[in-house]
């Protein structure tokens, strides 16, 4: 049987169309790359100046100059190219990203993110979550619906410092699948064999259900 | 954006797309780069009233010179028109409007709208007439010139090589303002000469990333080599 | 700026011309691009009070981390120390001053200072945290963030190939920082794998041309591939 | 016998150091050129975009994108690079150009300088004139001494207007060689054959003279 996380990854590749241009962030979005087809033309963009990125097969020796922005090293498929930092964030900022998985710590019903800061307790700095959060056309933040002590990551409104706000479209927990909506967050796709009670249970965000539009996932 | 999969058009579907009073970015410095198939198809398609941002002017009857003298060009944004008497005729005569920028300036505002940007602060010109108008800022206690970055619609540039996800490659001195346009436009037409498959180009050869490219046309050489004309030395 | 003729130095020589308290920029994404050999030979060399500006602090033991572990360093002023738990200590104890900046604004604050520049203006950020006590200014009816140019006395580079002139050329995403570090700081000292004669690296695949590079370095491909460290995925 | 052109021209290559970077104005300061031996290890720079031209010999067939700022097309020596247009500002902007040879309308004791515009006449726009004579390490120009009607190109204060204030080194004009100093116009070399009361009086500056140190060419 699939595990939560792998469920949440195989729902987040329906999501990628071919021909696009993808930013998988550090994490659980990662993984990912492990989800998309070989053969599907999809490039995908790691901030540290690199697009095209594929993850390296068994046995492959690792080239010391090729990593992604997690520090994995990686090789690319035909068509990629690489470049310097400025040109790899002018990519960002310009929105020629068309689509960024994101991992959370918080996350809204505004589509507000906080992924880079606790403060007093984890501070690394932010990365390029920043310019990614706010520029990509598309982000879908993939997390665990709940964190470890079982607290609701899908809030009403994000009490961490945000990473940008109102730059959520689409949010993919092992429990759900929810779309940031000017009336909230409205219930895509609810997990095999969950109710949408206890769905809402597990959830601060006040959620959109429709029963009848709803899918399983 | 346009996907990966559906960037490579025929020339005259690519600037048929262009709509009447577009505000269109030139790659090109004289001839080496200037998209001459492009601007000639441009040219037949019929579109008016544009305005064009480019190094300078070509040369009489090539390039942007025959949109110029064919009535389309309403402004032109440029920093030298040295070699192009027909549009400084044009310019003189009221029909054509010019408005000059210092050459490193054009190219750092075309630059800045394609980093998304909004603009940055220089200490060129200061003092000449180029900074009349200019508004200024004080910072670390230096004064300093805004400049705004410059947008448009489309840009229409030239590579040497290309595949159809859109990575480009230029050659020589024919790079000069392609690149910087190639990012900075909300659609970017590139003509070259050569049209591969993708992983043909050699990825640390690649100068503009398929990712900023909407639209690639593949030219022969001596159609857009019109351009070429003797000049002494 | 130094003759081209007089560029090729040996590490000791070039790094003990670096004085101490100067503001070091450090090209490198991780190990990829980080000079780790001309930062081995300034550890050993001596100079304390540093300020770097790296995007990352590399992972303890290796790179810059050994110059934060010995206390050589004042200021780090980066995008995130996620994989240098030692640098992350050193800050949460206050024996090391972090300042943060978002990557591509870091990358940006950088190449505005290469590009002789003031400063630029941004949106990026607004709302949050980093945008707090940044200088707004309108500019079309939009509110922009004022971005000042981050300058250094000294950057150091990695290059895959370089000729005694000082042209540079990167590999893959050993680049990342390194072309736009290289164009800033008023001293630009350059590692490089393999050092040939001029006219030996392809014209077209030169990153960085010589005239904004000081000094060259030659190392040895062991010397500086300690760095590379194993990470999953 | 040298023309003038060809005196200023000699005299001026004696202004290049072997190891610098230079670039070469439009028109005059363009065929200094053809006074750099091929064996001297020095790069032109030329704004379009190339470091390191070199001219086209005899029967070597034109390569269609190789040209200098001037239009005329070039080859390049070893140790050259081509680049963008950005880049290529970047390095005058941040003074990576050692030298820079420019043709005048106008050039005055104070070192201002004015050769891009004459108000009603010529008007062409200003290329990259005005970043290198406001940025390059060191600005000569080259002209000649008198328009062609004979009146002054040396002046007490330029009327046109200006490329960019206080940016000349050196003037060198088929009749003088002239330092531009704190105090005025220092003359450092003077045409074989011209006496210095000729010199002030073809000269609207103010000229300071010491004929015991003053070099002839």
């Amino acid at each position: 049987m699939a595990s939560d996380t792998q469920r949440i990854l195989a729902r987040a590749a329906r999501e990628v169309i071919p021909g696009q241009i993808v930013n998988l962030g550090i994490g659980l979005p990662t993984r990912l790359f492990h989800y998309l087809p070989d053969e599907m033309e999809v490039l995908v963009h790691s901030e540290n100046g690199v697009l095209g990125c594929r993850p390296r097969r068994d046995g492959e020796a690792p080239d010391h100059d090729m990593i992604d922005s997690g520090g994995a090293y990686i090789t690319t498929r035909p068509g990629a190219s690489v470049f310097d930092s400025a040109t790899s964030f002018a990519m960002i900022r310009r929105s020629r990203v068309d689509l960024t998985f994101m991992g959370a710590f918080e996350v809204d019903a505004d589509g507000n993110l906080a992924n880079w800061k606790i403060p007093g307790k984890f501070s690394p700095g932010i990365g390029g979550a920043m310019e990614l959060a706010q520029k990509v056309r598309r982000l879908v933040v993939l997390c665990s619906h709940n964190d470890k002590h079982g607290n609701p990551k899908i809030l009403a409104r994000c009490r961490l410092p945000l990473t940008a706000s109102g730059c959520v479209s689409r949010i993919i927990t092992d429990k759900a699948v929810m779309d940031v909506t000017p009336a909230g967050l409205a219930v895509v796709d609810i997990a095999e064999g969950l109710d949408p009670a206890d769905l809402r249970a597990a959830t601060e965000a006040p959620l959109l259900i429709d029963e009848s539009r709803m899918g399983r996932f | 954006m346009t996907l990966l999969t559906e960037k490579v058009r025929d020339i005259e579907a690519a600037v048929a797309a262009i709509p009447e009073g577009a505000t269109i970015m030139v790659g090109g410095f004289g001839s080496p780069g200037t998209p001459f198939a492009l601007l000639d198809a441009l040219l037949e398609s019929g579109q008016g009233g544009l305005t064009l941002i480019k190094n300078d002017a070509n040369e009489p009857g090539i390039g942007i010179g025959r949109l110029i003298e064919a009535g389309r060009v309403k402004r032109l944004i440029t920093s030298h028109l040295g070699l192009n008497r027909t549009a400084i005729e044009a310019m003189n005569a009221g029909r054509l409007e010019v408005i000059f920028h210092p050459q490193g300036l054009l190219a750092e505002k075309i630059r800045c709208a394609g980093a998304g940007h909004g603009g940055f602060l220089t200490d060129i010109g200061q003092g000449t007439e180029i900074a009349e108008g200019r508004r200024e800022i004080e910072l670390d206690g230096r004064p300093w010139g805004i400049e705004p970055a410059l947008h448009a619609d489309v840009a229409l540039v030239h590579a040497e090589r290309a595949d159809r996800y859109g990575n480009l490659i230029y050659r020589a001195t024919a790079s000069n303002f392609n690149p910087l346009m190639a990012m900075a436009a909300e659609q970017v037409i590139a003509q070259a000469y050569r049209l591969d498959a993708p992983g043909e180009l050699p990825i640390d050869a690649i100068h503009t990333p398929c990712a900023f490219v909407s639209q690639v046309v593949q030219v022969d050489r001596a159609t857009s080599e019109q351009g070429v004309r003797p000049h002494g030395l």
